[in-house]
């Protein structure tokens, strides 16, 4: 890594590591005004415990030799190996390749993947609950998708692993984490929707934004941060037919992902207009956030004008999908299935159509395709698994929900003691003892 | 004509006004309130400084009705609003000398 | 373009991207809160729009060859040369080159150029003939000026250029914008206005802003994304005297940035307190963006001090331009005009007065002056013609206005069916039905 | 200075710079509703103030020669020798150095550390006395410690410093401003704080946070700032045994800062769980600062395993120090005492046992640790003292307090003549005249 | 004494206020309010959820007044909070037993 | 029964809400309001142009008490209230016919 790639890294880091709380701001708005301080306080959490994980052993599971077996194409790096980023360097290369800030750079990942659950659930679960499960769930839904895709393991194209199993030579692709990422969180987020039941009054009472201007607040951050994401996400494809060199590819990665993202709020609203009468912010808000997760695992793989069309149907499907827990009576709250589980999904699969080398659409048949979908399938049925156990444990063991008065009055009461906003000249309030 | 004025739980305020449509009330005027009473509020920490939050968030309605409807409009509202918990709230009624409709100029009955 | 460069370049442009959407919260808190929702979506508009045309036609209109004559100094680039970026590096250079990264850049100015027009006509404008606006004048008044000024144009100093008649040698400067972003959107802005008409109530109701904190979190957003916008803009000037290296120039450009914008807080502050006899927090963001206006065609051609006294003028001069549409009864309801336009004035022209080599006060003659100042004209006279075509056609075709008593009960629901904010305890809102 | 290194570098002074508007909105949302402009305009004035204050003689005394003495390990740098930046290229290297990237690089700092002191001082202070002491106080408290931390003065390395004084070979750390930024700016408020008195009704009326989200916004973007602030603080030490390039050594630095942070967190939210028996939201967001602060002196120096360590107890310290005022009667409004002096000293102090190279836990023996805290003392004193004497000279020539009618009706309007919000249908607002 | 308590639209609120001052009326007490009534609220969509938002700001207003200014500040109210369209609000008239100004603690009319 | 409707500077809610305890009354309604008189609003300016803000933040209290402790609740709420500057509002009284209690169906005095 020379310097000015490191100075990229170092950048995208930061912007990555900003979408967190971007996210809490995105996610914050859409709740109610009595339940903003704990949905944001979810991605805050996040952080508080993920960071720490992480160095501890969440880069050597997800980049450590394989767990079991021959230390190829497996589904778990092994946690201890690099344990406390011990020897980071000298396990993964010589002095000044990079390693750190390659740890940087996931690490960021890795917290907001847990972070972009929390919309499922918004609104009545125990903090403590959240937390504990945060960990759990990072440790054995998140690291071993990432070693699997991203670190040799069973979804990646190494020998033995799943797409080498059905085609010779053809490697899935998934750019900066359609899989690791946004399916893994959107079937997350399904799971614990249906475990933890609905909100009191789901589908009956109001329960609209409190401040759509902090929406869309968070989306432009989230735009913002995404660059670091997906631009940052440099993986060196052997036959890019596009970009040849570095410039040339995180430009193109650039672009791309602005592209998807721009149709996509196209989409969203095309859609809203003719369904609804009208185009509106929130749609417009969400056309961002769905572009880009669809364009997530694909940035690199798609010309600019595939780029396009990828947003266009992303932003389209996931305002449609939206609707889906109305008719199937699922609270997934702030629609983490209807933008990331379909974003994401549009985006694998959407590569087997796009991608410029291997996409059906330029002539190269289907075997990318396939590969596509299994490996997407393969994440789907790894996240709904790990994550139906961890949270059924957790129900048995801490409970989910809070007290159904405290929902009622407000979580932000109830586990943080604190209301969100005091505009009134008088809050009836009475000073009662410093600390 | 009578004002009857409510305060109720906020909860409450789509079963009031679903069961005041239903006996004929066609109009009235909301305010958020808050509340002082039995039902005690909460206490906030803010950097370990501890405030006492007195006041719990009301929903006050105002109804000016005919003389014959209050009896129905007063119970209708208590029924509806009625969670058997501290802090319901409370509905009194207060003599109305006359009432006029502001598009109109119609008075009196004619203006509810 | 090495590494190094590329990683600004890419940081540059997600920087600048940024700016859109803090556009949107600055200008967002500027309106009333009826209508803050619709004020933020024709930016987040402008960017689901621009992008796919940029794409499509607009960095070949206007960086392509010259659409009419023996392809030099001309008005517009052939949109069709490099449509939908057709092998975009082959056209301008070799792998490498960084030419997909430069497209990212410009695109983003597009963007926002667009984007702070609507700063003009806020709270009664039809979405619908908002967008189509947008799209139109991109393409007839944007891409032509980036063309003239940037691609070799009849603003650029190239031979057959308006500079090249009047003097010989003597290159108009205008590093990052001032006439084909400020002076082109503030123009834009004024004529919009002055076509559409103005808000009910202008200069009789109270329009006071809803949240000047929003206002102040946008400024300060937008001070972070002008470092893009300003220091990305590396242009290579054979006769600058301070900066003779990349490393050193984009450090110049740096200082001379926030110097002005330091300056021109002052520089609006001192007049407030003069004039009203309070500096107010909406002074100070607006200065903010007043010295970034007027400092950006110059940021490249001062010294630190030299940007110190630009900033200083237009903080003050802005300061009292925003009175101008109260005598003269125009609603130029966010100040476009008297921020874009007059700032953008005061920085084109002001280069004549101070640059480091060509200003007057440099004993360089008045040359640059002379040049400067019927360039800024020309760019008047063009953004001028050409919106006032576009708005009158679309007047006739589509209309500009909202309803007028869906413009005294508030646009956003109107246009977008959506309100704000939700702080009460209840908005007497009941839910109906899921999509 | 490469150009990847100065792409990372202008970046980061970009980062750095938001870190003041990220402040203004940390510290706005803390307040109530009738200040918070006043709040955020303090930082923003601190921008207008520092920035020309800082080009025309700030860089001079920071990293000039001694102004005193033989040129050596001096108190503070000469303010003439390169005022107004004059011939900086010259007087520190040759072209390409990237002087005055280092130069808005280190502005920037200036700037935040003054509008740090803001917070302790919230709801009452003058306008016009804030924005003279922070001239003065840069000038005279800022610039020297500089100096002498950073420029080769009293407190680094050099021969003839404090340092050298008690043990030789042993410098000083402060990688990015324990000393300089944190400590400086918590003792001047401090002093602020006792010399300009009480809010009214403080320990007795209720002045809770009229924003969180504001707040947390604020720490969002702070966290995200701060790579730039450590990061972007690149030192060259000899004895690093863990990062021993730039590439490993940025990537290090970024590793320790969120690992600070992070565990920051969880001891701010632990210590308020225990003793109040809720997690806050406010309780995250300063930790956020709180870890921040502590690992700034102390980013390079420690091992990611170190900087967690340290993390969590400069969360739980903060969290226990924020009390202190009640206990001891000093408004010290928004706790910058509770948050940067204490955590400044536990970073400071904290490396004396944490860092790999020197430190008590590591066997290097009780030199750095005596170093660390006679630097941290010294720092204080320097401070105290002199921001002691520039708040009684003002109190006598300027006054500080704003009218107790003013102060209790909302320091906004008194000093800005606004209100913050306006999201009620009607204000009772009458449209009087235009500019 | 009397309390005229009138519910006007919001951007009726300034004509109101003017005429009020020029009928010689110095002092009142307003309060946001929302309506409920034959003016219909309006509809919002979230993400495809539709909202039925009933309830329309208003602005309420609270005058006491003294026995016979009752009629001008009513017919007052009414002409200047009028538009012609449905929504335009309700005057009332309570009776009203004594008033007392904090400041100096004059009663009844002295405290108007 | 009355009905006592206090309008108070909003710094003094917390004096009059101690005094009120201390005079046994426990319950009561608050909202916000603004208030319209002799005390003058401010002005702002937003690049440049002027606003006369006339409206000045007050609070609002509703008290229903028995017809004996009328007395007691008006002069405790005007003594708490009082600053001697103008704007420290009013208080006056309405008769009330009737009170519930939504809990418990109690009325009138047993409802207070
Ligand atoms: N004397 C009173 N006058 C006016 N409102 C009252 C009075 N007492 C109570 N209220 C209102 O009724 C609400 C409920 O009263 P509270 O004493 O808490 O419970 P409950 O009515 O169930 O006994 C209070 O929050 C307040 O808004
Ligand atoms: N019975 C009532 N009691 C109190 N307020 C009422 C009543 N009916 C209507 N209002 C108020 O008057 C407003 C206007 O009433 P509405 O029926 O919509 O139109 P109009 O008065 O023009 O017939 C309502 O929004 C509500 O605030
Ligand atoms: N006629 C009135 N009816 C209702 N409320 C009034 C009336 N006059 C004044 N008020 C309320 O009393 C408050 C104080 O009145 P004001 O005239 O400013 O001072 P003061 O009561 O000290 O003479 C006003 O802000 C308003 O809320």
């Amino acid at each position: 890594m020379d310097t000015g790639q490191a100075a990229w890294m170092l950048a995208s880091s930061a912007m990555v590591l900003l979408m967190t709380p971007a996210l809490a701001l995105f996610y914050g708005g859409m709740t109610r005004s009595k339940s903003v301080l704990n949905m944001m306080m979810m991605s805050f959490g996040a952080m508080g415990v993920v960071v720490p994980i992480y160095i501890l052993w969440g880069w050597s599971a997800s980049y450590g030799t394989d767990l079991f077996g021959d230390g190829a194409a497996g589904l778990m790096g092994n946690p201890f190996e690099m344990f406390g980023l011990a020897d980071v360097q000298g396990a993964i290369g010589e002095d000044g390749s990079g390693a750190l800030i390659s740890v940087a750079f996931q690490m960021t990942f890795a917290i907001l993947t847990v972070a972009l659950i929390s919309g499922a659930i918004a609104d009545r679960a125990k903090y403590s609950t959240w937390l504990v499960f945060a960990a759990i769930w990072v440790t054995l839904s998140y690291f071993p998708l990432a070693h699997m895709v991203w670190g040799g393991g069973f979804l990646s194209g190494e020998d033995g692993s799943l797409a080498s199993l059905l085609y010779d030579g053809v490697a899935p692709i998934d750019y900066a984490g359609g899989t690791v990422v946004h399916i893994n969180a959107g079937v997350a987020g399904l799971v614990l929707a249906l475990v933890i039941g609905a909100r009191r009054g789901f589908g009956s009472e109001p329960m609209r934004p409190h401040s759509l201007p902090l929406t869309m607040l968070g989306a432009g951050v989230l735009w913002f941060g995404w660059f670091g994401f997906n631009v940052g996400s440099f993986v060196s494809y052997d036959d890019l037919d596009f970009a040849t060199s570095w410039v040339d590819e995180t430009g193109l990665v650039w672009i791309n992902t602005t592209a998807a993202t721009a149709a996509a709020i196209l989409g969203w609203l095309v859609v809203e207009k003719i369904r609804d009468g009208k185009a509106t912010s929130l749609g417009a808000a969400s056309g961002i956030v769905a572009g880009l997760v669809a364009v997530t695992p694909a940035c690199g793989a798609l010309s600019p004008l595939g780029s396009l069309v990828l947003g266009l149907v992303a932003g389209a499907l996931c305002a449609l999908a939206v609707g889906l827990k109305y008719r199937f009576g699922f609270d997934d709250s702030l629609d983490v299935v209807g933008v990331h589980l379909v974003g994401g999904l549009v985006g694998t699969v959407g590569i087997g159509f796009l991608a410029t080398s291997g996409g059906l659409f330029y002539g190269d048949g289907v075997a990318q395709l396939v590969v596509q979908t299994v490996v997407a399938l393969f994440a789907v049925l790894w996240a709904g698994v790990v994550t139906l156990v961890i949270a059924l444990a957790l129900k048995a063991v801490m409970g989910w929900r809070v007290d159904p008065e405290d929902e009622v009055a407000g979580i932000d009461f109830a586990e943080h003691g604190e209301s969100a906003y005091d505009l009134a000249s008088t809050g009836g309030t009475t000073f009662k003892t410093g600390a | 004509m009578k004002l009857v004025t409510a305060v109720i739980k906020p909860h409450k305020w789509e079963e009031v006004r679903e069961a005041l449509a239903a006996a004929g009330v066609a109009g009235m005027t909301v305010t958020e309130a808050s509340g002082y009473g039995q039902q005690k509020g909460h206490t906030e920490v803010y950097r370990g400084a501890e405030y006492d939050v007195s006041l719990v968030p009301k929903i006050r309605l105002e109804i000016v009705v005919d003389d014959v409807d209050v009896e129905t409009v007063v119970t209708t509202i208590s029924s509806a609003a009625q969670t058997g918990k501290i802090g319901d709230g409370k509905v009194w009624v207060v003599p109305v000398d006359s009432v006029v409709r502001v598009r109109t100029g119609e008075t009196d009955e004619a203006a509810l």
